[in-house]
């Protein structure tokens, strides 16, 4: 049923709420610059405003709703225990400026994830500070940069990316000053160690690589890719997004990454929450563990402590110590796990894709040979003949119950569609999945195009214009 | 493994089916060499769920925190009341375990509840537009100074020191691995003095960022800036703490800002000792495809039913990479829809009420200070900054405090390395009573 | 989406959770008892769990979902507030039997909430422990039947119960040894004076009555009725499940009533749960006062206690002191009204269902004329001689978005449509229920008989056999 | 108020359409004598739901819980694990805010969830039936005499008497207002003495009402009570409080039991200072029209997809009045939801383990009880009574262990008015750690 916007809906705001506190006047010198035009935002009664937010809700797909196979974006089971605990009252109620003594329990899940994210990649010197996976890019390159100049080579600036990476790894190394050159993927999808050493030299400040890459292959040329890097001068930036292929198996730091980002929200199961928040803490090695950016938490005898200045430092790169409430939620999910189960994680997660790509690999194209890890790449090659597109099949998807994959990504083949299972879904789910790609597949072959490209049929809305969204844009409601 | 489906029988018949024999066969890509030993990491034993419940519960319960203690800490953050409505919709698995709304279809709800954000965001803000959130309010600042350079093609940022010093300092640190100056304008006292401020401008100026309420929670007039700005044709910058404060006093956009960003965690999102926190974005019209982060647009299906999609994203990292506006991906979402529940369920009134209390709490409580406790006597929302003879008094005090479960204000060199350390920041919500102001004030005489 | 049983889950359980507690040895004693068979529970792993609970709620009307015009059910919003405040754990992870000084705060509020319960009703001795409306009713006919036992009265076991009353009413009456004597209500649908004059006699015991009654009307004749019973010698019963008419507005107990029981979870919106639980308290005046059931709770000092046993009293009728979570969730419902607004409740849900009934009494026949309270009552007499009956209309409105009326309930009518919007609803909303219903009259005109046969078409299941079902009873899976 | 959407706009527009000039012309039906001024009734100020968030917070924090103590209490109620995705689906509006499902095309969330809860209790408690709950286990017993009487057409009820004494004097309060005998059997001891059970049979029995576990925690076998039913062709009752047991011993149906009724509070439900918790109600197939309460069964709808309905519904008094097998309407149909999600999310070997190590707790416990403490040796499930030399010795025991935040059992004489008052009720669960058991016993040596 349709739910108009909140603005639509047909009578004016009930009155204002009880509210709690003083009902008392303010001062004179304030109420000089009281506001004069009315802010016009309508409110709604308590019944009605969880009526609007509830039905819209139910337009939603969601992780607990069904399959969300996104490859590059980890969509696994958000524990509903991580739910509870972070709303704890001394965990949800605290200021980032109370006094230490007043907060060291929390200080203290925080210092033991820090210590497990180190202890899992490998790299033992960690921020929990930066608010998302491209903001820990950010966080990175500043690093390096700073242990560059440090070292006296301030004209290091250039950044080494492969072409199948995240769009924001160009983006941060832009944003720290640097300037990115575009290495080509080789023939199997990985990189090119020619295409590399071609790249490296004098002015190289930094390697920015994936691990699996974007085509959900592992760069088993790893220990020498690092080696040419640091062999010319330069750090290794590893893209921590498709971690959740080596919890637990390997370590980034153990191959000669100097610094990674971890996205809580796919590896360590944070919600994704329809965008964010999501969490990029950095870990680095001891070449970098100088200029990690303040505040820092410390432990110092039994206490632990928020360090706020540091001669080497970055500096701060956002106003508090972190999402906190999203690194809670990490640590709650590492002790689910623990020393026991923690690579399973990995294991299960490629096994997944690994069983998705056998299913499908004689039915769609599969643009590079050889295992996968936690997601495999497929494209529309088959289908085009039939005049069907990628788009078309992640639509029909959705008429089958099914969020679609990552479509169009990565860029080094065409008309990708990247699917990552994640560790947390069954054999059932993923035999439902194979099974619809294979349906869509005969029907494809049957000339069954028209259906294909008018789906999807059954949601909420049908496919919609975003050529008029992006040409006229309209951001707001006018009355 | 309670998070995992797969029985050993279902790991087998997949191998099965694949013609592996074990899962490590599936690592064969990885050098021997790197790969660990099962449970050889340096981890705690698993933990069953009621120990994960045990240990937060213990966690917890060593911090002090705003439910159980009378509460005076602002500088950013600020203990409002949270409706249980808001925590119950955003805890709802459709919003909560979504992804980002690039397949609209199946997305209409997260779609729908942004736009509204954007929508009441602009009215409260008095902007044209807002985008669909960014990390929070420092980050937040320092992209609104990148996007000024790109509007103006001019590169100079200039800062008012009344400016909450972690927005000033992530700002300087995210312009200083860039072309182009940063200026710092010293204020002096615990204020902003826009004659300073206009001072600083000069042509080659992009923007100039200023606080208001600024950080010291004084409230003032922006109509010189803007005259100032408009003869520099530069870019009138204005940052926020406490959103709440619109609801009573004029807008960032009815005093002329072209960009306001700030802080929108006054609505509907506990503190969580710093994040996650809502950043906010809102601009003029004319100056949207600069906006940095996601936006949600209105549109047609096929079917010519109105609905919602992600747009204007040829700005965005994931089309444009290097030339992006800016690197952000994953934003605050879920905060969006928490706002948007909030100030649904306040409405204008509502939101008004909230920013009334929260300012007649500061001015009740500063009506009532000792004589050896001073206070500026100008326009403050629901902050301001108290003097005490020296650091001993103010520490007494703050002891004192401590000692009746009151957090007293936050010591300014806390936040203000430079400030001198007889100084308390002290803010004020809806949730202070009047109560707690007198027992505020007895701890100031018992500690005289 | 379909979604299976979970017994067809097409895997076996994962392996077991990890418990928390003692891993040691059970008593040989106790293993010589061990079971044989496997409880063949089938077991699925959390993420599979969630998403099969996630996906049957969404087949699920709710008050959170839409509009649900029960008649004599009072489904009104149930704040989410209360849902949180019972969950505190000093109020929720307390047991029963704990020593009294450890319980005090959950005390407080349980005999502030019989203070108001009292007060509220004009009947000021209260019991918290009846479990639902049918609960209490037996409660208090136990406590009528008490007293008239020790008036020396044994005789009396006659209930007068008129033929709009709910079910549960003579049920109630069997079920504490009465017997149940039926009142034909008069043309307007009230009690007939004559009627009841006529079957008052030495053996009645009480008369059971619901104020407003099921057709929705005001018993105007009330103080003369409690009269008559009670020259009789006989108690009246107030059946409370229409109380929410009433609330702040007047008080059974001045009227008359001796006796009533309050349905907490629809006058004071505890949530249904698609059934239960609920809770029903039962007031009553100071004759009937030394009968409550034990345990009582009392305030001696500043103390609150449990009182366990009393001489006069019935004795205890539940396990425990009551449904005591729902108990804390009405207290926090009149706390949210208070003395300013309580009044506020009766009056916009009689308003809303006069406004209701004023926009349907030309399309629909209304058979008993005047003023309605907090529900109206039709009929299908206008559609029958279309040959659409109140079941189509009931079942087409589902296809419209809207939760059916109640239907074919009081019986004293034909083909009945009863029809309660309650306070929480929007004028809004009610227009749109109105349209709809209007929709439906015309539809019927036009001839559309056989698309209202049909409905519903929209919802996950149509028209269910509810006959086979009878017939040949499933109650359980079978492999 | 914020539960109320009309504005008096609204409200004025709304009386307009009817001709009314004000609400109270809407009450001119109800006699002005009892027309009450409004505001008038003595009630406390409205709260905001800030104020009601912190007076409940308040109340419970004078309440010592299971969550910040040692937790040895049983007695019909016990303190096992609620895991957070319990309270999650049962918080969800779609459950929570739903009425009983009579409209099944629009409640078949509901209805499938009763229809798998149903399945699950047959197989745990080894009947071939259940029904959607009772209100908890006392008023189930009490109803499970009133059936035996309809199904044998004889009258008297023979109870054990170490059933719980709270099932046992509600099932007596209710027997008494109805014709026919009822008869408790003395035990002596704390345990059950079948063959005093089976000596109180005779042919004008309808049913013998036993628990198992006992009230003590004993576990015993049934076979001598069901060849004596058999024999007097009268129901064996079985009652039960804690259902955790079944998934580790023999169920009551494997026992013989004719119908099995009791407390599912164990499957996920806290245990709330007595509710609501979960009664259950279980039979043999032959009996199932006898049956009380609702049932929800399988069904087709017209284009023969499988669905369910609630069903039987000519026993029920909304049907049959008077003449109906129970009174009972609103049920505890959350708990039941709940407790399918329970189950469902521990399987057989989660049920089985948390079985064990409740037993496991206790068995720990009694082995290293000292001497001046006696308990029973035979089999005991998770709960025993522990006897003192006198009522001294035993609450110098209670008051170090409350001192110790240890909630050390139950005095037996509180639930039992007729016992010794040097008898301590004490139970163990999954919850209590071996460290618990060691403070507990370290207790009992201090008060020695």
């Amino acid at each position: 049923h349709e739910e108009p916007l909140l603005f639509e809906h047909a009578h004016d705001a009930p009155e204002a709420l009880n509210m709690p506190g003083v009902d008392g006047d303010i001062s004179p010198e304030l109420a000089a610059f009281a506001r004069k035009r009315p802010t016009n935002i309508p409110g709604l009664s308590e019944p009605e405003t969880v009526r609007h937010f509830v039905r819209l809700s139910q337009w939603n797909h969601g992780i607990e709703t069904g399959f969300y196979p996104l490859g590059s974006c980890t969509m696994k089971y958000n524990p509903r225990v991580n739910e509870q605990v972070v709303r704890l009252p001394g965990l949800a109620h605290i200021h980032p400026d109370q006094p230490e003594e007043s907060v060291q329990g929390a200080l203290e899940l925080l210092y033991e994830l820090q210590q497990w994210l180190g202890e899992i990649s490998g790299l033992p010197h960690v921020t929990l500070q930066p608010a998302a996976g491209a903001h820990g890019e950010l966080v990175g390159l500043m690093m390096i940069r700073a242990c560059l100049d440090a070292r006296g080579e301030s004209n290091r600036r250039k950044v080494l990316v492969p072409d199948s990476a995240h769009g924001t790894n160009p983006a941060s190394a832009a944003l720290c000053g640097m300037q990115t050159v575009e290495l080509k993927s080789g023939a199997d999808g990985r990189i090119d160690l020619d295409e590399l050493k071609a790249h490296l030299d004098g002015d190289t400040a930094a390697l920015m690589m994936t691990n699996p890459n974007t085509a959900g292959a592992f760069e088993s040329d790893i220990r020498e890719i690092c080696q040419l890097v640091h062999d010319a001068g330069g750090l290794v930036y590893g893209d921590g997004a498709n971690l959740n292929a080596l919890v637990g198996v390997a370590r980034p730091g153990d191959m000669g990454i100097d610094c990674l980002h971890i996205n809580v929200h796919k590896t360590f199961s944070t919600p994704h929450g329809g965008g964010g928040p999501g969490g990029g803490p950095v870990v680095v090695n001891e070449t970098l563990a100088p200029y990690l950016p303040v505040p820092r938490i410390e432990k110092q005898g039994s206490q632990y402590k928020l360090i706020h200045h540091d001669q080497q430092s970055i500096g701060p790169v956002l106003g508090s110590a972190g999402q906190i409430g999203v690194m809670l939620r990490a640590n709650a999910y590492i002790s689910a796990f623990g020393r026991e189960h923690l690579h399973k994680i990995a294991e299960d997660a490629v096994l997944n894709a690994n069983y998705v790509l056998h299913r499908l690999k004689e039915r769609y194209h599969v643009p590079f040979e050889g295992l996968c890890k936690h997601e495999c790449l497929l494209t529309d090659e088959y289908q085009n003949s039939h005049g069907v597109k990628t788009l078309d099949i992640a639509k029909r998807l959705i008429d089958l119950g099914f969020h679609p994959m990552t479509v169009y990504f990565p860029l080094i083949v065409h008309g990708a569609m990247l699917i990552e299972p994640t560790e947390t879904e069954s054999r059932e789910t993923l035999d439902a999945f194979c099974d619809a790609m294979l349906e869509i597949a005969d029907q494809c072959e049957a000339g069954e195009t028209e259906m294909l490209h008018d789906a999807p049929v059954k949601p909420f809305r049908r496919r919609l214009d975003e050529t008029q969204a992006a040409r006229k844009p309209v951001l707001v409601w006018q009355e | 493994m309670r998070f995992l489906p797969h029985t050993d029988t279902d790991r087998s018949a997949m191998l099965e089916a694949m013609g592996a024999s074990s899962i490590r066969d599936l690592f064969a890509d990885i050098p021997a060499e790197f790969q660990l030993e099962r449970g050889s990491l340096g981890l705690e034993p698993a933990l069953s769920e009621a120990a994960i419940v045990r240990k937060f519960t213990r966690a917890s319960e060593k911090n002090r925190n705003a439910t159980n203690s009378r509460y005076f800490l602002g500088g950013g953050t600020y203990h409002h009341f949270v409706p249980a409505v808001v925590d119950y919709v955003i805890s709802r698995g459709e919003f909560l375990t979504a992804y980002t709304p690039y397949q609209p279809e199946i997305s209409q709800g997260t779609l729908q509840a942004l736009f509204e954000f954007q929508t009441m965001i602009a009215r409260l803000t008095g902007m044209d537009v807002s985008n669909a959130s960014m990390y929070e309010a420092a980050t937040a600042t320092a992209e609104a100074a990148l996007m000024a350079r790109r509007v103006t093609r001019k590169s100079r940022v200039v800062m008012a020191g009344s400016v909450n010093p972690r927005y000033r300092s992530v700002t300087a640190n995210y312009l200083s691995r860039l072309e182009g100056e940063y200026t710092e304008v010293d204020m002096g006292g615990f204020g902003t003095d826009l004659s300073k401020v206009i001072a600083a401008i000069d042509e080659t100026t992009a923007c100039v960022i200023v606080q208001y309420p600024d950080f010291y929670g004084s409230v003032y007039d922006l109509a010189p800036l803007r005259a100032a700005c408009d003869a520099a044709k530069c870019l009138m910058v204005v940052a926020f703490s406490d959103i709440s404060a619109f609801a009573l006093i004029e807008s960032p956009g009815a005093m002329g800002a072209d960009i306001a960003v700030g802080s929108g965690q006054a609505l509907g999102i506990p503190m969580g000792f710093g994040g996650p926190h809502l950043g906010l974005f809102a601009c003029k019209q004319k100056h949207l495809r600069q906006m940095p982060g996601r936006v949600c647009g209105l549109t047609t299906d096929v079917n010519g039913k109105r609905g919602f999609v992600l747009t204007l994203s040829t700005r965005e990292q994931h089309i444009r990479r290097e030339k992006a506006t800016s690197n952000i991906c994953s934003n605050q979402g879920l905060m969006c829809t928490a706002a948007a529940t909030y100030m649904t369920l306040m409405g204008e009134a509502g939101l008004e009420k909230v920013a009334r209390h929260s300012a007649a709490a500061l001015q009740m409580l500063v009506t009532k200070l000792p004589a050896h406790v001073t206070a500026p006597l100008d326009a403050r929302y629901n902050e301001t900054v108290l003097s005490f003879s020296d650091q001993a008094a103010r520490d007494r005090f703050l002891a004192t405090a401590r000692s009746e479960d009151i957090f007293a204000g936050i010591p300014l060199e806390q936040i203000e390395p430079g400030a001198g350390a007889n100084h308390l920041l002290v803010a004020t919500t809806e949730m202070v009573e009047e109560s707690d102001i007198a027992d505020f004030i007895a701890a100031l005489e018992v500690a005289k």
